[in-house]
């Protein structure tokens, strides 16, 4: 039978889904130079918040269609709880540390945030079924997809192409630019790069608690959700190259459709496809692929 | 006098800009070359393609008839082609003497021999030196004038002594031939003529044959035995000082322009 | 003469655990060993440090001295620690010496990201091949030392004599190796590479040889390993297992060669007390000392011992 | 060497007080997962079945024969260890337990690597260990002890069982598709099944079989690879999170519709997702547990105390700890009541569990198998039907301990290769 419409159709989704949970990573790591590990407990913080949030919603009897919003909300509100909290309270200290040691520190905090999680809310799964449903289904080769896909590639488009204007497009993301260029410069100049960092780290870790919110309801919110989640994401953003957003699309698309490969074809590969790509790009292109040219030095 | 350093018909583009058009030159045994021009005018880009940081487009570099074109850096400075910096690469967690140790273990190191740092075991004599490092690393230290500032660390020494180090770690290998790019770029007028002393003293001492980038008429028809100018990539004279620096072209594309920090160059 | 010192002191180390070990609890001595395995690990990550290059991927190589190792005494029924952590060694070292070319031409975070993918395909591998046990891994024979089968009670003690002799040993060689112009390099390198291929000598060169002897110490760590805790499983290639790995290194720091032993010792007791003391919320415990160590030891463990000797 | 030999007596010599058993009460070590994916389904319902047993038995109030005090009169002290770490970690634990903390049992286990790892150290420290949970039969295969007991069955039960049941439940099938974690459980769970498949129904058809990394989340390839194999049966061996995303996004794509669903830990989710698990899903629950559990005095005890206590209903793992407890606990009275009341050596204690016949809240135990080490039971599968809001379990088939168990020395692989020979 033809799977070549499920298989692309697997892969994007997936790819969408892939792009939102990386993107975060990959500019904060653009702008602030931080390999950010607590992105993941973003994640987790996100799935939990969106389930409990739009299951208290929903179980009000609340209109169910503004449960999308309240998904929404929820990873927006838990981010500007959190994120402000690690980096003014934090990180913002650690800058003048090495890049290693700060991913350790990073690291540390996702420790604790996991347990952070399990304290407020429990080890018990949160489910959100309902919104995964609610839309209906479309099918393509004779396959059924609940429409909510289609929700997580509008999500990847809205945030990339958003993305993308912000920093092109605005004087805040030129002056963004400047930053990543040159901190110490722009410093000098008079802007005001602790609140840049700030900014970037909640935005960025947002975009990863949005993509926890809005997997919610596809899976069960469970203890351990984020781990993965780390290194998927930065196999994805590696390959892009570090730093760079249409990176984290390249990336992520060749990630999925890959993966949606093997699944349909090949099962017995799916496990180590993603990092056989990975280690693939990297031998050939030692900073990813859309990595910026090393400055010459002499 | 029989040449030692040949470039023939270098050419070499970055995009638009034409970084060497068909330079031709033939450096002299012993000899002390400047190399003047405005900035961006393909000086540093000629010291970059003779030590290997740079392959030109067509054309080639020949060290004592050999050609080194497709050389690493690495083999070329095993050849005894040394280079100083515009900014002086040094070690920065590392005091003055210790830069000074580690680039004689290198030494060591090439020559496939161990135990520096070690002193109580290093023993035996630095290639090309009739002396075991630490006592290489004090001469040339003493030489420079480098020995009150003997243990401090390099990044806290003042512009002159970083440019000073960085062209007296190339002693440490027993140069041929030394490129200096800008060696006294940031450095102020009074302290200039100074430094130059010194340097070529002791470079002449080795029997160091000498090419150097300079921005400062004074310093190149001072010190300067043969200079080239560079416009655009191609030498528009080759001569002795007094004629280059006469000439119109040069005083109009060269000696009018303003020094000071060169944009168009690379930066470390 | 700061070396005398330190060989002393590795000297010390050593009949310390022989004449001391027969005190300590079983579970003490247990400990010991783990830290010896993991120490060994973190001196070859101290090694990489040096040059300014950190291997997210560390556990790769630990995972093959341990399957080396398990594999020895599943084929050829040898259960000889020492053969065993030779085998070991001899299996990371081959396969690091080939990666190397690869790797010795990369810095920074990609160098940790590149090592990070390479251990996880071999962790894909394993869990693939059910011949291996998967996830479940192997079990491995117990522990002999020289043909004897140390009598249950003492076992422990014997193996962490060899562990010992395996760990210090190489701090030993280690420590030798440093004042050696190659060794002399990884500070230089982690400086300015730029000077150093100005002088003539190969980064990449250097970079290699101290890839593989930090693979070959790894491997060494995971046959102990092995053989310490009796069972292998592919988790020992998983990324987690290098975070640990790199912890403890820098818990330790690069001041000596024996800090990493110190820092595996430490990073045990941490692991051993959030367990204890908070069975439901340890890895807050862990992560908050691991904050604190950063934050108040940025030298590691061995600035402690330095400031006293100064002070 | 000798002075090695002299160090070594010297070591004997100091550790000989450790060797020592604490004093009344009994201490035991318990280990489950109490963080990662594993605590919620697993790890939580086994502790809390823990704290619910151990208290009725401190109070006496446990059914006959359960109803001494505690074990044999003395309380109980529990330690409690979180089993999440690597293998290594949780060796050290072990030992930590048995030499630093002194426990005189240890209960717990539900990882199979983990229960691989620490069989030949309990061995080591002749440490009476009872592994409650975990499933592969390698244990008590590839090696035998004498320490280490288990009195949950093997997962082969479940596999084969679920064998017998789909060929029953689903007349003329032709072929089967599975979905399994891609890790020893998922692995070992599939092959039996379709090893008992092919038996059962020689000739019969595999279409696909995915194996997706565990705990990826994302099954909507994997879901459309099984949808387009459109094979008869879908069986899967996934547990909890990964089960429960499977659910969830396999249901509104029609997964269950179109080939019979076989869930073998379904069990664990069953309240969970009450409403999404579709009618007619074959549901296991490893073993007659939970809504299989036989209806005597022990399960009324025990299912009414724990959703009492807990608000919920005890899983198969709550189950098997419970079991595991009192078999213990048989165990020790047992010993006790040969060795003339005094308080019975760990040895003593095994040499009354082996081959005993107990029975729990699951029904009848016998440690039949692995010389007397390993558990077997009847086992039960049934298909869902949606009663309400509760999801109820019909057509309940069981199948006797020896239909679903190999005999005493066989390997599960020969036993199924063999065509299940008694």
């Amino acid at each position: 039978m033809d799977q070549i419409g499920p298989v692309v159709v697997d892969g994007i989704i997936y790819s969408a889904w892939l792009f939102i949970a990386a993107v975060g990573l990959t500019l904060i790591y653009g702008v602030m130079k931080i390999v950010n590990v607590t992105h993941g407990s973003f994640y987790a913080l996100g799935a939990y918040a969106g389930a409990s949030a739009a299951g208290a919603w929903l179980a009000r009897g609340y209109p169910p269609m503004l449960s999308y919003a309240v998904l929404l909300l929820a990873a927006v509100l838990v981010t500007l709880v959190f994120a402000p909290l690690i980096e003014r309270g934090l990180l913002r200290f650690m800058y003048a540390k090495d890049e290693v040691v700060i991913l350790l520190i990073t690291y540390a905090l996702f420790l604790i945030l996991e347990d952070t999680i399990k304290l407020i809310w429990g080890v018990d799964p949160y489910f959100v079924a309902q919104p995964y449903a609610l839309l209906g289904s479309f099918e393509i080769g004779g396959l059924r997809y609940p429409t909510y896909n289609l929700i997580l590639v509008g999500l990847a488009l809205v945030s990339g192409g958003g993305l993308a204007w912000i920093l092109r497009g605005t004087r805040v993301g030129k002056l963004l630019l400047t930053v990543i260029h040159d901190p110490e410069m722009s410093r000098a100049m008079g802007v005001n790069v602790g609140r840049f960092y700030l900014v970037t780290f909640t935005f960025g870790s947002m975009l990863a608690a949005i993509a926890g919110s809005f997997t919610a309801p596809t899976v069960s919110v469970v203890p351990g959700l984020g781990v993965d989640v780390i290194v998927l994401s930065f196999a994805v953003v590696v390959i892009g190259g570090l730093g760079s957003v249409p990176g984290a699309a390249l990336g992520a698309v060749i990630v999925g459709l890959a993966r949606s490969v093997s699944v349909h074809y090949m099962p017995q590969v799916e496990l180590f496809v993603i990092y056989s790509v990975m280690a693939v790009v990297l031998a050939f292109r030692p900073r990813g692929l859309f990595s910026l040219v090393e400055p010459r030095r002499i | 006098m029989s040449t030692i350093l040949a470039a023939r018909g270098v050419n070499k583009n970055f995009g638009a800009i034409t970084a060497a058009a068909d330079i031709n030159a033939a450096i002299e045994l012993d000899s002390v070359v400047g190399l003047i021009g405005a900035n961006g005018a393909g000086k540093t880009t000629f010291i970059n393609m003779i030590t290997g940081y740079i392959k030109p487009d067509s054309g080639g570099i020949h060290y004592e008839g050999r050609d080194i074109t497709a050389l690493a850096p690495r083999e070329i400075t095993r050849l005894g082609i040394l280079r100083s910096f515009q900014i002086p690469q040094l070690y920065g967690s590392l005091s003055v003497h210790e830069n000074m140790l580690t680039a004689l273990g290198i030494m060591l190191h090439n020559a496939g021999r161990g135990g520096f740092f070690s002193l109580s075991r290093a023993r035996q004599n630095v290639p090309g030196h009739d002396a075991p490092a630490e006592e290489v690393a004090e001469r040339i230290l003493e030489r420079f004038g480098l020995m009150e500032y003997r243990n401090r660390n390099t990044q806290v020494l003042p512009g002159g002594v970083r440019k000073l180090l960085d062209i007296a770690l190339t002693l440490a290998a027993r140069p041929r031939v030394l490129l200096l790019d800008e060696p006294t770029s940031g450095i102020s007028a009074e302290e200039k003529f100074g430094i130059m002393e010194m340097v070529m003293k002791a470079m002449k001492a080795e029997g160091v044959t000498v090419i150097f980038v300079e921005h400062d008429m004074e310093v190149v028809s001072r010190f300067a035995g043969r200079v080239l100018a560079f416009y655009d990539g191609r030498i528009i004279a080759d001569g002795r000082p007094d004629a280059v620096l006469g000439d119109p072209d040069v005083r109009r594309y060269v000696v009018g322009e303003p020094h000071g920090q060169d944009e168009r160059a690379p930066r470390a | 003469m700061k070396r005398d010192r330190m060989l002393f002191l590795l000297g010390a180390a050593l009949a310390a655990v022989i004449a001391g070990g027969p005190l300590l609890p079983q579970w003490a001595l247990f400990i010991l060993t783990i830290a010896f395995a993991q120490g060994l690990v973190a001196l070859g990550l101290m090694l990489l440090l040096r040059a300014g290059l950190v291997s997210f991927g560390q556990a790769l190589y630990y995972c093959i001295g341990a399957y080396t190792a398990g594999g020895l005494g599943r084929a050829f029924g040898v259960s000889d620690v020492f053969l065993q952590m030779i085998a070991g060694a001899a299996m990371a070292a081959l396969v690091a010496f080939v990666l190397g070319f690869l790797l010795a031409k990369y810095r920074g975070i990609f160098f940790g990201l590149l090592s990070l993918a390479l251990s996880m395909i071999l962790y894909g591998l394993i869990v693939k091949s059910e011949a291996l046990g998967s996830t479940d891994g192997l079990n491995v024979a117990r522990s002999t030392l020289f043909g004897v089968r140390p009598a249950a009670d003492w076992v422990r003690y014997a193996v962490a004599v060899a562990a010992a002799f395996a760990g210090l040993g190489a701090a030993t060689l280690v420590h030798l190796f440093l004042k050696t112009p190659l060794g002399r390099l990884a500070p230089a390198i982690k400086d300015n590479e730029i000077r150093v291929e100005y002088m003539g000598a190969s980064v990449r060169y250097a970079i290699h040889v101290q890839y593989v002897i930090a693979a070959t110490l790894a491997g060494v760590g995971g046959a102990l390993a092995a053989t310490t805790v009796g069972h292998i499983d592919p988790e020992m290639a998983y990324w987690t297992t290098s975070g640990e790995f790199i912890f403890i290194a820098i818990l330790a720091g690069t001041g000596s060669v024996l800090a990493p032993f110190l820092g595996a010792l430490l990073f045990g007791a941490i692991h051993g007390l959030a367990y204890d003391l908070s069975p439901h919320t340890w890895q807050m415990s862990l992560g908050t000392a691991l904050l604190l160590v950063i934050v108040f030891l940025p030298e590691g463990l061995w600035s402690l011992f330095v400031r006293r000797r100064t002070a | 060497m000798r002075e090695l030999k002299k160090l070594a007596i010297g070591g004997l010599i100091a550790l000989a007080p450790l060797g020592a058993m604490a004093q009344a009460p009994v201490k035991i070590g318990v280990v489950m997962f109490l963080s990662g994916p594993a605590a919620s389904p697993f790890g939580v319902p086994a502790k809390n079945a823990a704290d619910f047993v151990f208290d009725e038995l401190n109070a006496g109030k446990g059914p006959a024969p359960y109803g001494k005090v505690g074990f044999g009169g003395s309380k109980i002290e529990t330690v409690v260890i979180d089993e999440a770490g690597s293998t290594t970690t949780q060796v050290t634990e072990f030992r930590n337990l048995v030499q630093r903390q002194n426990v005189d049992l240890v209960i717990g286990y539900i990882s199979s690597g983990n229960c691989l790892a620490i069989a030949p150290v309990a061995e080591e420290l002749k440490k009476f260990t009872n592994l409650f949970d975990c499933g592969t039969p390698r244990i008590f295969e590839d090696a035998s002890y004498k320490y280490v007991f288990r009195t949950s069955p093997t997962a082969t039960m479940d596999s084969v069982g679920a064998a017998l049941y789909v060929k029953e439940a689903k007349r003329g099938i032709k072929s089967i598709a599975g979905l399994n974690q891609n890790y020893a459980w998922g692995q070992d769970s599939w092959n039996d099944f379709e090893a008992s498949m092919k038996q059962l129904v020689p000739g019969i058809e595999v279409k696909t079989s995915q194996m997706p990394k565990l705990f990826a989340g994302q099954y909507n390839a994997e879901i459309s690879a099984l949808l387009g194999s459109g094979a008869d049966v879908v069986h899967s061996s996934f547990w909890d999170g990964d089960l429960e995303a499977l659910i969830l996004q396999g249901s509104p794509r029609g997964l269950f519709d179109k080939s019979l669903g076989v869930l073998t830990t379904g069990e664990t989710a069953m309240h969970k997702l009450a409403a999404q698990i579709p009618d007619g899903t074959v549901l296991g629950a490893r073993g007659p547990f939970g809504p299989y559990a036989p209806d005597n005095a022990y399960n009324r005890w025990f299912s009414k105390g724990y959703e009492a206590r807990f608000k919920a209903p005890p899983n198969y793992a709550s189950y098997q700890m419970a079991q595991a407890i009192l078999g213990t606990k048989a165990a020790w009275e047992k010993a006790m009541a040969a060795n003339g009341g005094k308080r019975p050596t760990n040895e003593e204690v095994g040499a009354a569990l082996e081959r005993l016949s107990f029975e729990g809240p699951g029904g009848v135990v016998r440690m039949a198998n692995g010389k007397g080490h390993q558990a077997i039971m009847e086992t039960a599968y049934g298909t869902t039907k949606l009663v309400g809001d509760k999801l109820t379990v019909i057509n309940v088939q069981r199948y006797p301990a020896e239909t679903v168990n190999p005999p005493d020395g066989v390997t599960s692989t020969d036993w199924i290769k063999s065509g299940f020979k008694k």
